[in-house]
């Protein structure tokens, strides 16, 4: 429990938790990209620089853009409209969202005895994860691409405009 | 939320994304102290994304009650008044003015004087010419060099114009029946020198801008102007031109004599802004050619009709208009005289003025980007548009 | 002695931190490191500003700023002073959070991104080992305050330059990012320092830069014209196309926040040089084995340098290009010539014979060149045109 | 401070609130971008215990968690796009992104 974690772990639930419950949709998303950045940190304290560094690139500069485009080209709609933000189903959401956060912590804390201790610090380097990655992880890399190649073309014809008789 | 509560609200809401039903709308107000409106002119643009759907140009914000003035005081009071037109070109403002009174009146101007006219105005016309390239390249973002080589030259030409008139923009040169001052020899000699110079200047403007890609990319296609719409627009000038209308009023009117120079009448034939550039580059070689030929014949002679009265005159009761190719375009100048010391209407024709009505129809569907190279390539000149 | 001028600055901390109990050495020298690279960069930001003025003006027939000082070389100070003494304009409406945040989170962003690159042998801030993904890391977080600040000014044409800012960066991350991507695969590392170190061997006294070989040719070009528009220079400055949309996503920054958005711009363009010199020019390496008694930080500040130089050489001489056809080169141009590229890059690694590979190389390079860039990007009608005449 | 005698139990405890975070914001708020935002969060929420647990389980060098995670950072890319994509082709239909107005499966 070092203060760079407690730090970092409220960086990042505060992000978060500014993320789901502001008014203004632009300031969500730049909160959550905050969320973001402190949970890469995080990966960065836990010696998963690869990951760490992966985390900011996608999700801070892409996944967070991604998310306030979508903001701006959705405006109009809710813009004006005074009243709740939260669903009429809000109260049964929250109360899930509590029971879930009971169970887990629960869980968590009813097997801190047979949580392994910390490690040694593993030697990873980005060499090791690339030579995974081409040897044991080959076919997952493979599909991934696929996948990411479908979601590409996929979110390119969905947000497609759909005009008639053009382009 | 709609176009006219935005307009209302003004910047008090968030930026103004309208939405009319078929995507974003956004309206911006460009101007009227945008960097490329050429002066202080305003468009009221509605913008998908950046692709404009409408475009209303609002202007006004430099009227001076030119026409008005006109009409309250005498004849040759009106003189330096014409320099605040265009005041890019001075001299053909003054020229149209001269010509539009003595029309009235029935003077004539000495050979010599008429000699002087043209250079003076040609020599406008390069100026011009060369500057509205360069502005029309600084739109475009090239962040100053060919504008500063425009300007280069003309610095040299308003050079000339300050040691013949006394001033480099303001020149007040022209008096109804002739010019103000003689020429001298040696600024005769001077101006030979320089427009001498000038071709090299043109060959390297043009080896410079013409066949660059990106120059090329952004100006050919853009900002079409249809012959048909030009004409019935009454758009002048190399405008007119640049859509492939024959129509040169020193070709049409034969006025002063510029039917003893050999020169010829670039057209162009597709309307697009690149056409509009290269017609001005084309009519400034032309404007060397007439530069050159009259600099070789000029007479001797007076520069002013001795007979002429150039204050206190009276007209007879009738009216005149006089019109020149200026840079821009028909410049005309429509006086009616009651046959009082002051006309009795006093009216200008701007060719700025009459080639930016067709602004929108230019514009639409286009970007952003291209309007502030669309308008460039109009070349207008505020002080013209709003008098 | 040689060693010595080399090695000078690594001396200097050592001396330096030698003073302090051996604790806290590793601290302090971080210390004074970040301390020196927040030092040197604004300084460098000025004589550039300084070089660009002046060489703007040299291009463009005028003097540039001469008043200031001898030549005009106080200028920077002037310009620094005045923005700093400014008022500090915050629109009424303007999201004043968000609207002070931004800038702060361009300049700690593009600093960051300083942190990896070798400056010199052994000048480095941090080694590690995927110092090429930070450093992109880095980079893509300056989209975000891109868009922060044109959002929250609640201007239109903030809004626009903001929008028109973060497609372009976006767009060109991924021809940027790919140039890149041979390098490594040649290298077979991610790690700036062994890239450095890989091309710092030199065979008949000439170095083995990366820009030498033929993928690394077309990555270096590529990489140029990507840094290009990810730092928004001109030709690609639509974000701020002063023309069209009056600054941009700063247009309602002023005074010092105003100051610290251009002191982003430039270090961001100092850090892609660096990032480009360390990867295709051979980093702190000299070019000519005769040369390398020169200390390898001139060298890497030179080559910095003469990229700023190019960048300004650029924006004097090329008109701005228009948000259709910046998205059409991106795509349509910079990515499959990427593309093509790692094939290239592959090829590289894999083909036996000097020559054969050479060959095939150049090959693959020119005959992609020709079918994307003559046939593919080849619009209709458009060339240079004949004119007629009337009578 | 016995429960956290060890690091990891900390990080998941992270982690669960993350998740619980991530989960009351997609079930509580009406913006359908919002409750994407909500499923990012318990995304790497879930990246996080993955980390964690690659870090301080027995055979780091293992790189299974990593990997794990590399992948889920992917596959939630590839999710926001789609989703993103999802929602701005309903607002165009619709005009509108809350949730409670779009239930209907019709279009």
């Amino acid at each position: 429990m070092s203060i760079a974690f407690v730090v970092l772990a409220l960086l990042t639930l505060a992000g978060a938790m500014a993320a789901v419950t502001l008014r203004n949709l632009v300031h969500c998303a730049l909160a959550l990209a905050v969320a973001f950045a402190g949970l890469a940190l995080l990966f960065l304290q836990l010696d998963a620089q690869f990951v760490g560094f992966t985390q900011i690139l996608v999700y801070v500069g892409a996944v967070a853009i991604l998310v306030v485009f979508a903001i701006l080209l959705t405006r109009g709609a809710d813009d004006g409209k005074a009243g709740t933000v939260f669903s009429r189903t809000w109260l049964a959401g929250l109360g899930i969202a509590a029971a879930v956060f009971a169970l887990l912590g629960w869980a968590v804390l009813r097997s801190v005895r047979g949580l392994a201790q910390a490690a040694g610090t593993p030697a990873v380097t980005v060499e090791n994860i690339g030579q995974a990655l081409m040897s044991r992880y080959v076919l997952p890399l493979e599909i991934v691409a696929l996948l990411l190649t479908a979601a590409l073309v996929g979110a390119v014809i969905v947000a497609m405009y759909e005009k008639e008789g053009a382009r | 939320m709609s176009a006219s509560a935005t307009r209302q609200e003004g910047w008090s809401k968030a930026p103004a994304i309208v939405d009319y039903g078929e995507g974003e709308l956004l309206e911006v107000s460009m101007g009227p102290h945008h960097p490329s409106t050429h002066g202080v002119f305003r468009m009221d643009v509605t913008l998908q994304g950046e692709q404009i759907t409408k475009l209303k140009p609002v202007f006004g914000y430099l009227h001076r009650n030119h026409e008005k003035l006109g009409e309250g005081q005498s004849y040759l009071a009106s003189m330096p008044y014409t320099d605040r037109l265009d005041y890019i070109c001075s001299l053909t403002n003054n020229w149209a003015y001269a010509l539009a009174v003595e029309k009235l009146v029935g003077q004539e101007v000495p050979e010599r004087a008429e000699y002087l006219r043209v250079i003076v105005g040609e020599l406008t016309r390069v100026q011009n010419h060369a500057l509205s390239v360069g502005f029309l390249i600084q739109d475009m973002g090239a962040s100053g060099t060919p504008l500063m080589y425009a300007f280069k030259e003309r610095e040299k030409i308003l050079d000339l114009f300050e040691s013949l008139t006394g001033s480099r923009m303001m020149c007040n040169y022209m008096r109804f029946g002739g010019c103000r001052v003689d020429a001298t020899p040696a600024w005769l000699d001077e101006v030979r020198r320089v427009v001498a110079g000038l071709p090299k200047f043109a060959d390297e403007f043009e080896r410079l801008l013409c066949t660059n890609e990106i120059l090329m990319a952004r100006t050919q296609g853009v900002g079409v102007l249809p012959a048909e719409l030009a004409m019935s627009a009454g758009v002048t000038g190399p405008m007119l031109r640049a859509s492939g209308v024959n129509y040169d009023i020193r070709k049409v009117d034969h006025y002063g004599i510029y039917d003893r120079f050999d020169f010829k009448v670039p057209l162009g034939s597709h309307g697009d802004v690149y056409d509009r550039f290269m017609i001005r580059l084309l009519e400034l070689r032309e404007s060397i050619k007439i530069l050159e030929q009259a600099l070789r014949d000029i007479p001797d002679g007076p520069v002013m009709d001795p007979k002429a009265k150039i204050r206190n005159f009276r007209p007879k009761p009738g009216e005149a208009y006089g019109r020149i190719e200026a840079p821009k375009g028909e410049l005309g100048f429509y006086l009616i005289s009651d046959g009082s010391g002051n006309p009795y209407r006093y009216r200008v024709r701007p060719p700025s003025f009459v080639n930016l009505t067709v602004l929108e129809d230019m514009c639409l569907g286009h970007n952003v980007a291209d309007v502030v190279l669309i308008l460039g390539s109009v070349d207008i000149v505020l002080g013209e548009v709003d008098r | 002695m040689i060693e010595k001028a080399d090695q000078i600055f690594v001396l200097l901390l050592h001396w330096l931190v030698g003073f302090l109990p051996e604790a806290w050495q590793h601290v302090a020298s971080v210390v004074v490191c970040v301390a020196v690279i927040v030092a040197v960069y604004p300084a460098l930001f000025a004589v550039a500003v300084l070089m660009e003025r002046k060489g703007l003006g040299r291009m463009q027939n005028r003097y540039g700023p001469n008043r200031v000082g001898p030549f005009g070389v106080l200028q920077p100070v002037a310009d620094g002073i005045k923005s700093l003494t400014k008022e500090d304009i915050v629109p009424r409406n303007a999201d004043a959070a968000v609207h002070f945040i931004a800038p702060l989170v361009l300049v700690v962003a593009v600093f960051m991104g300083l942190a990896v690159l070798p400056m010199g042998r052994n000048m480095v801030l941090v080694e590690m080992d995927a110092s090429l993904l930070f450093f992109f890391a880095m980079g893509a977080s300056t989209e975000l305050s891109v868009f922060m600040a044109g959002w929250s000014s609640r201007n239109k044409y903030s809004l626009l330059g903001a929008m028109r800012a973060v497609a372009q960066m976006i767009s060109y991350e991924v021809p940027l990012l790919l140039s890149t991507v041979g390098v490594v695969m040649i290298t077979g590392s991610l790690s700036l320092v062994d890239i450095v170190d890989a091309q710092t061997r030199y065979s008949w006294g000439l170095a083995h830069w990366n820009v030498f070989k033929p993928w690394g040719l077309a990555g270096f070009v590529m990489f140029v014209i990507a840094s290009m528009a990810e730092t928004n220079r001109s030709p690609f400055d639509l974000p701020e196309g002063e023309s069209e949309i009056i600054a941009g996503y700063f247009t309602e920054y002023s005074g010092f926040k105003f100051a610290l958005f251009f002191l982003g711009e430039y270090v961001g363009m100092f850090s892609i040089a660096g990032l480009g010199t360390t990867l295709f020019l051979g980093g702190w390496s000299s070019p000519l084995a005769a040369l390398s008694w020169i200390p390898s930080w001139i060298w890497f500040f030179a080559k910095v340098e003469l990229w700023i130089c190019f960048f300004i050489w650029v924006r004097g001489t090329l008109p701005r290009l228009r948000q259709d056809q910046l998205m059409n080169f991106a795509w349509k141009f910079l990515l499959p010539m990427t593309l093509v590229n790692l094939l290239v890059a592959a090829e590289w690694r894999f083909v036996e014979g000097v020559w054969l590979r050479w060959i095939v190389g150049m090959a693959i390079v020119a005959g992609a060149y020709v079918l994307m860039g003559r046939v593919g990007m080849r619009r209709e009608r458009l060339g240079p045109r004949s004119y007629r005449y009337a009578e | 401070m016995t429960c956290f005698s060890t690091p990891l139990a900390g990080y998941l405890l992270v982690a669960a609130l993350l998740f619980a975070i991530g989960l009351a914001g997609a079930l509580t708020r009406r913006n359908a971008i919002l409750v994407l935002i909500g499923i990012e969060l318990m995304l790497n929420a879930a990246n996080l215990n993955l980390i964690a647990f690659w870090r301080f389980g027995p055979h780091p060098e293992m790189l299974t968690g990593l990997m794990f995670a590399l992948f889920s950072i992917a596959v939630a890319a590839a999710e926001a796009a789609v989703g993103l994509g999802l929602v701005i082709q309903i607002h165009r239909h619709l005009k509108t992104t809350d949730l409670d107005q779009i239930s209907r499966m019709k279009g």
